[in-house]
């Protein structure tokens, strides 16, 4: 029987390996937790730099699946990973002869940070909410009127101790500064403040686009982390912050706090780690046998990352890792 | 009533209150000047400023201060400068340091 | 709004209590202290031991940089011996800075059990006495909270206004030391403590939740003990005045020593130096321990408790309660003798412009 | 004999309302000049500047020697009008005396003279007919060309034009309308009385045998009305317009010859000088900021156009690169720049005793010695040219007091030129003091902003102010620099303030030729572009002047030279951003590399 690779989880990285793989003749089977596949970027409106539409991206990676004959089973998770193959939650054990593991990452919860107050206070959003809201084409307060001051919060759930996320997220920023100069449009007369400790424009064009917001949309950058966030008598958000470049605290009353929230790893990397014998990053993200030559690879052989499961990527690079991925299955699969 | 006097004042608040804080006077100086908000901060100007090493003129926080709200001396402190012009060689974001000079002391002059 | 303070449930014992008194409650509100002893025992039949042995903590000194840290913790260790010589084993502690000093130096002899060693052998060497851990550590404000729906039951006052039905507006304010330093020490974590809300909650009132309700009130030993500090103390009290007045709150329930001393007076500093006052009537907002208030609602008499020392009139409040009182009785201490009554100003706790005339 | 016809009215008043006009303004302006510029003045009129001053009036405000040197067409067109007018009224008025003899005639009788001619039934003189018709086609040769200039100005050396103001216009279009009225009117007159020279005789007799003389006579008085209503809306509208220009530049010209010059603060006397630009644009083309950047509303003739109708704004007057290139041009020699930097003074000057407190007591200078080094703020940031002065000075022996190695006051100029002058005053006396104290004779510095501040504002009597380029050519010459020639080709920028400002253009060339071969840019000495970064202008974006950068560095890299020399920090830190291919250095530098 040919030989049979499985992949576990149908984000962007997942769908493309197998894109990959099927071109190359190998049968593949894509697994995928939720009802449908695109992961993480179902739930995205505008993609940074270009303000490209996501479902223009999702689109053409499901129409070219639909065209690959690769094998597709939506809503069932896996539980168990090995070498020869996968456990599913149903109890179903699937054989194979390479496996991929491309499940990305989850979205930092910001409820665990309590004194920001998301989840308890009406006003206090996450990036990923404005994303639904865009989606949705309103976006509003709790009471449904328009903000007249917005802030953003840069760093929530990552670089910080107090919550174990040591690493930087990396996209986090970029999304901030894209939701920012999308708010700053959608409301011409809000004023919008982005907090932040350092602004990482990791990509091509993306410090054009940081400095395009401040000199274009006039969002004012403020350098110092909030605090604090509590609720005012009207609804509102006061937060409390320090201006570290004047060295003095301030403190202003918003009408949407955005807390732009961070990549952390899958609860379901350990259990994978555990079963199969892999290793994980401190973060908690899964360890690629070495960061260059073998960066899609994992330690055990036969099982192999592509994408966010490794560390916090943009969608170019997820979908470049898979290729590279499907390219070393190949590779494997001729050699075993 | 008099004031009592119990030989100590109560400390006023440094926060900046961007409440309070009455913004008209800075988002006139960013619609002429946008470019001035693209300032990151990285004390260049500050760090070979001709004034600012003889006395504690820091331009990069008096003009960070006057984009929140806060013109308290504003005037007084731009006026220590010399515009030589040195710091609009080292901007790294190209900004019209000595114009932003001039113009928040024409915006804040009256204050 | 849902608070997720459940998650910081506290374990807290039920009855046989080793009471540790404050130094400072004890002048500060005499009543609030007997009012808790009164009510565990007549009220709840709880057993609360007041063993005429125990010392203060010393924990001003230690925060005020005066006492080091095996002198205090020789000092904790012998309370611990004499709790354990008077057969107990809850401890339980008056004032909030007490009990930070005591969880403070529970878990430094966790972490660090060489100091253990090292109090244990100082308090043999200095008393005599062997050290013993309680089985259970818990501030005042823990137990009557523990016991909120007992009370609630023998209420004979509601946290109500009578005249409107309305719940009354409750300001409530923990001490720093209660759950800051040790989330996991204090009922409802450091950002919700649930402590005081539950006891408003239960026994009718309703909690205000203002932005400025978890900052520090300004109490702090090395800022109202030196003068030149003394402005930065009014000045955190105001900051959170102003940030409450907008709420128009009834009254604030504080449970340490120094937060309902110091936002009842520095209500008056402010309006001397300054002018303002908050509160509906001009006139400030009362401040109440939460002992003060227990009583109240058990229908104790208010001068017994001693309300008549409080810098903001309480009788705006106890008429909104419908509580009866003697306004007139207001300076005649407990064995009717009169104790002198205070010169009038803006914020005072001289009624001057009450109608009633002050037996003297 | 009645020189007196109704149509003669428009011309009489106009005429009367001009120069009761004209008379009135120069008493106004005369009396409110300063004292000291009266007293110049009146000093200066028994002086051979007197007659230097007529010699120049008839060389350039009949001649316009200085447009021929622009463009000789445009001269010529110039020429034409402005001498051909004059001719006419000279000739016109010896041709009346010719006739009629010495006694007095109405102005009107001179000016319509050929229309009046014919009832005296006088012998027609050829020479007078003829040359009256050759000067009169001499000045409508100017006209011709006016109109050419209006639709085609590049024909004219010129590619940009001034926009006119509607004023303007209308006292254009009226003077436009002169000659060829004349031309009309005159030759309809001598078509019905057969007279008149080869122009206007010859048309006449045209139309009379076209027309018939009968229909001239209708048409004869409509002609002369036209020609003197055209004379008359052009001579009422002179004083309010540009054509101030044509009495105001020989006020002007006496003015300057005796030397009452504006200065730093605001006086009648700059009225001479901004109403007698006639608002020619000769001035656009030369600035950089409207050939590169486009910006056509801020060029001398818009900035004085506004300052005279009181509608100069803050922008206008700001943004200036005061780089002197229009001066050069200007055709009438208005001191330009003066007069930019007194209206800034007068919008951004606010005195304040309370300013600059913090220069008390304060030097940082460092080390000994008879001859002064004052970098320069900008030449802090070239720490190249710094290393380059100190072996340059260790090589020629000399012993040097370091003004401001460790930062110091500023030389006061940058703040000059935005206006706050008494704020600048204050730090040239602390530098003036500073100077004094440490008792050099000799003032080198690096930078000609300061060179040209430290010449013109400060009292350093006594102390010799060097450029480092004068400096080292004195120590070339007095043979305490030994330099070896390389083979190295250069061009050399000439900064702004060193060249226009300061006059130095061949200390410079010189030094580069003792150490490798000079390559010329095309604009070069007075010609030379301006880098782009002036301090004088505050107003231009960071990019606006990387571009100005790129087109000057692009015509320096065009010489082929090895390396663009210049000797002024900030031309240099402006010029590096503007190629990437040619190396930038200072004269310092490359003396420095070549020293023996």
């Amino acid at each position: 029987m040919a030989r049979r690779v499985i992949i576990v989880g149908g984000g962007v990285a997942g769908i493309q390996t197998a894109l990959t793989l099927s071109q190359r003749g190998i049968p593949t089977l894509l697994l995928e937790r939720e009802s449908e596949l695109g992961g993480k970027l179902t739930g995205w409106h505008k993609l940074f730099p270009s303000f490209t539409p996501a479902h223009e991206v999702l689109d053409e990676l499901r129409q070219r699946l639909n065209g690959s004959g690769v094998e597709v089973r939506t809503q069932c998770e896996v539980c168990h990973v090995e070498r020869s193959g996968v456990t599913l939650a149903s109890g179903e054990r699937l054989a194979a002869d390479a496996v991929v593991v491309t499940t990305g990452f989850t979205l930092f919860d910001a409820r665990v940070k309590e004194e920001y107050g998301y989840g308890i206070y009406d006003n206090v959003y996450t990036t990923a909410d404005i994303e639904r809201m865009l989606n949705e084409g309103r976006v509003a307060m709790r009471d449904g009127s328009a903000p007249r001051r917005i802030a953003f919060l840069h760093c929530v759930g990552s670089r910080d101790e107090k919550v174990c996320q040591h690493h930087c997220s990396k996209v986090c920023c970029i999304t901030g500064v894209k939701q920012a100069m999308e708010l700053k449009e959608m409301f011409p007369e809000a004023d919008v403040f982005n907090f932040y400790m350092d602004i990482r424009m990791f990509g091509p064009g993306y410090e054009e686009m940081y400095r395009d917001a401040q000199q274009r949309l006039n969002i004012h950058f403020v350098r110092g982390r909030i605090s604090e966030a509590s609720p005012t008598l009207d609804g509102r958000v006061q937060i409390k912050a320090e201006d570290t470049l004047t060295g003095r605290p301030l403190k202003m009353s918003v009408d949407m706090l955005i807390l732009i929230i961070g990549m952390r790893s899958n609860a379901s990397n350990a259990v994978f780690a555990a079963d199969a014998g892999l290793q994980c990053q401190p973060s908690g993200f899964l360890a690629p046998r070495d960061l260059f030559l073998h960066n899609t690879e994992s330690n055990v052989g036969g099982i192999f990352y592509a994408g966010a499961v490794t560390a916090p990527k943009n969608i170019g690079e997820s979908l470049s890792e898979a290729v590279v991925a499907a390219d070393r299955v190949t590779e494997y699969l001729k050699r075993a | 009533m008099a004031a009592m006097n119990f030989g100590f004042g109560i400390n006023r608040p440094r926060v900046i209150d961007l409440d309070r804080n009455n913004l008209r006077k800075s988002d006139e100086i960013l619609r002429e000047m946008p470019e001035l908000q693209t300032c990151i901060g990285c004390g260049a100007c500050t760090a070979l400023c001709t004034a600012g090493n003889l006395t504690s003129f820091n331009f990069r926080r008096v003009h960070t201060l006057v984009r929140r709200g806060e013109y308290e001396g504003a005037y007084e402190e731009m006026n220590k400068c010399m515009l030589c012009g040195k710091c609009r060689l080292a901007c790294p974001r190209g900004i019209n340091t000595r114009g932003v000079v001039m113009l928040i002391k024409r915006k804040l002059g009256d204050f | 709004m849902n608070r997720n303070w459940k998650e910081y449930q506290k374990e807290i014992a039920d009855d046989r209590y080793y009471y540790a008194r404050s130094c400072i409650r004890q002048n500060f509100f005499p009543g609030s202290e007997k009012a808790f002893l009164d009510i565990m025992r007549n009220d709840l039949g709880r057993d609360c031991f007041d063993d005429p042995l125990h010392t203060s903590c010393t924990g001003i000194g230690y925060h005020a940089d005066i006492v080091p840290l095996d002198t205090i913790m020789a000092v904790v260790a012998r309370q611990f011996a004499l709790m354990g010589e008077a057969g107990y084993e809850n401890f339980i502690s008056s004032c909030i800075t007490s009990f930070g000093i005591y969880t403070e130096i529970l878990a430094t002899w966790e972490e660090f059990p060489e100091t253990e060693e090292r109090a244990r052998e100082n308090l043999y060497k200095a008393t005599g006495r062997t050290l013993v851990k309680p089985k259970n550590l818990s501030h005042t404000s823990d137990v009557v909270f523990h016991h909120r729906e007992a009370i609630a039951a023998r209420a004979r006052h509601r946290l109500v206004n009578v005249l409107t039905g309305e719940p009354l507006r409750v300001v409530e304010h923990i001490g720093c030391h209660y759950a800051k330093i040790f989330p996991k020490s204090g009922v409802g974590g450091s950002e919700f403590p649930y402590v005081l809300a539950g006891m408003i909650e239960s026994w009718g009132g309703e909690c205000v939740d203002y932005p400025e309700r978890r900052h520090c009130c300004g109490f702090g030993f090395r800022n109202y003990l030196v003068q030149a500090n003394r402005g930065y103390s009014v000045a955190n009290t105001q900051k959170k005045m102003e940030s409450m007045a907008p709420y128009k709150p009834d009254f604030i329930v504080a449970n340490c020593p120094g937060c309902a001393m110091f936002l009842d007076k520095w209500q008056y500093t402010i309006a001397e130096m300054e002018g303002t006052t908050y509160g509906e009537n001009g006139h400030g907002i009362p401040v109440l321990t939460y002992e003060e208030m227990a009583g109240l609602v058990l229908g104790y008499d208010p001068w017994a408790l001693g309300m008549q020392m409080h810098q903001v009139d309480v009788e705006p409040l106890l008429d909104k309660m419908g509580i009866e009182y003697d306004p007139a009785a207001k300076y005649l201490g407990m064995n009717g003798k009169y104790i002198g009554q205070p010169a009038s100003a803006i914020v005072n706790c001289g009624s001057q412009d009450t109608i009633y005339n002050i037996k003297q | 004999m009645r020189f007196y016809a109704p149509f003669c009215l428009p011309f009489l008043i106009g005429v009367a309302v001009m120069f009761s006009l004209i008379v009135w303004k120069y008493v106004v302006w005369f009396a409110e000049l300063p004292r000291a510029d009266k007293k110049r003045v009146l000093y200066g009129i028994p002086t051979p500047r007197t007659l230097a001053a007529v010699w120049e009036v008839i060389r350039e405000c009949l001649l316009h020697r200085r447009i021929f040197r622009v463009n000789p067409l445009l001269g010529y067109m110039h020429m034409s009008l402005a001498f051909g007018w004059f001719l006419l009224i000279v000739v016109g008025w010896t041709e009346t005396v010719a006739y009629l003899g010495l006694h007095w005639v109405p102005l009107q009788g001179h000016v319509f003279f050929r229309y009046f001619a014919p009832p005296l039934m006088l012998r027609d003189k050829p020479f007078f007919d003829f040359t009256m018709d050759l000067l009169l086609l001499f000045v409508l040769s100017g006209v011709a060309l006016a109109w050419l200039k209006r639709f085609w100005s590049r024909a004219m050396g010129m590619r940009r034009t001034t926009r006119h103001v509607p004023g303007d216009r209308i006292a254009l279009s009226a003077l436009w309308f002169i000659f060829p009225a004349r031309l009309f009117a005159e030759s309809i007159t001598c078509g019905i009385y057969g007279m008149g020279g080869f122009l206007t005789g010859g048309l006449g007799a045209l139309m009379a045998s076209a027309f018939g003389r009968s229909t001239l006579v209708v048409f004869e008085q409509g002609a002369w009305w036209f020609y003197s209503i055209a004379l008359g809306v052009f001579f009422v509208a002179l004083p309010f317009s540009r054509y101030m220009h044509i009495f105001t530049e020989i006020p002007l010209i006496f003015l300057r010859r005796y030397g009452v010059r504006p200065h730093e603060k605001e006086s009648s006397g700059d009225q001479f000088q901004i109403q007698a630009c006639s608002r020619c644009g000769i001035c656009i083309d030369p600035c950089q900021l409207q050939s590169v950047l486009g910006i056509d509303n801020v060029q001398s003739v818009y900035f004085l156009r506004d300052r005279r109708y009181g509608m100069l704004t803050r922008d206008v007057a700001q943004n200036c690169l005061m780089c002197g290139r229009c001066q050069v041009k200007c055709p009438v020699g208005i001191d330009l720049n003066t007069l930019r930097l007194n209206s800034r003074d007068t919008m951004r000057n606010t005195p304040d005793e309370r300013r600059y407190e913090y220069f008390a007591g304060l030097d940082r200078s460092e080390g000994a010695g008879k001859v002064g080094y004052f970098a320069g703020c900008m030449t802090l940031l070239t720490p190249r040219t710094l290393s380059a002065m100190e072996r340059i000075f260790a090589a020629a022996g000399e012993e040097v007091w370091w003004a401001d190695r460790n930062g110091g006051v500023c030389c006061g100029r940058p703040l000059k030129l935005s206006g706050e002058t008494d704020s600048a005053r204050r730090m040239m006396e602390y530098n003036t003091q500073l100077f004094r104290r440490h008792g050099i004779r000799t003032l080198v510095t690096s930078c000609p902003i300061c060179l040209k501040v430290f010449r013109e504002e400060y009292r350093l009597d006594g102390i010799r102010v060097v450029h480092h380029s004068q400096y080292i050519l004195e120590m070339i010459e007095q043979g305490r620099l030994r330099l070896g020639r390389g083979m190295a080709t250069y061009t050399y920028h000439d900064p702004c303030e060193l060249g226009r400002g300061s006059g130095i253009y061949e200390e410079p060339r010189r030094v580069i030729e003792a150490v490798g071969a000079l390559l010329e840019p095309a604009h070069t000495r007075e010609e030379a572009l301006c880098c782009g970064s002036s301090v004088a202008n505050t107003v231009i974006s960071d990019a606006d002047q990387v571009r100005i950068a790129e087109s000057v560095a692009g015509e320096l890299a065009a010489t082929g030279a090895d390396a663009i020399v210049t000797a002024c920090p900030l031309c240099k830190k402006a010029l590096v951003r503007g190629t990437s291919s040619v190396e930038v250095c200072d004269l310092s530098e490359i003396v420095a590399k070549n020293l023996r």
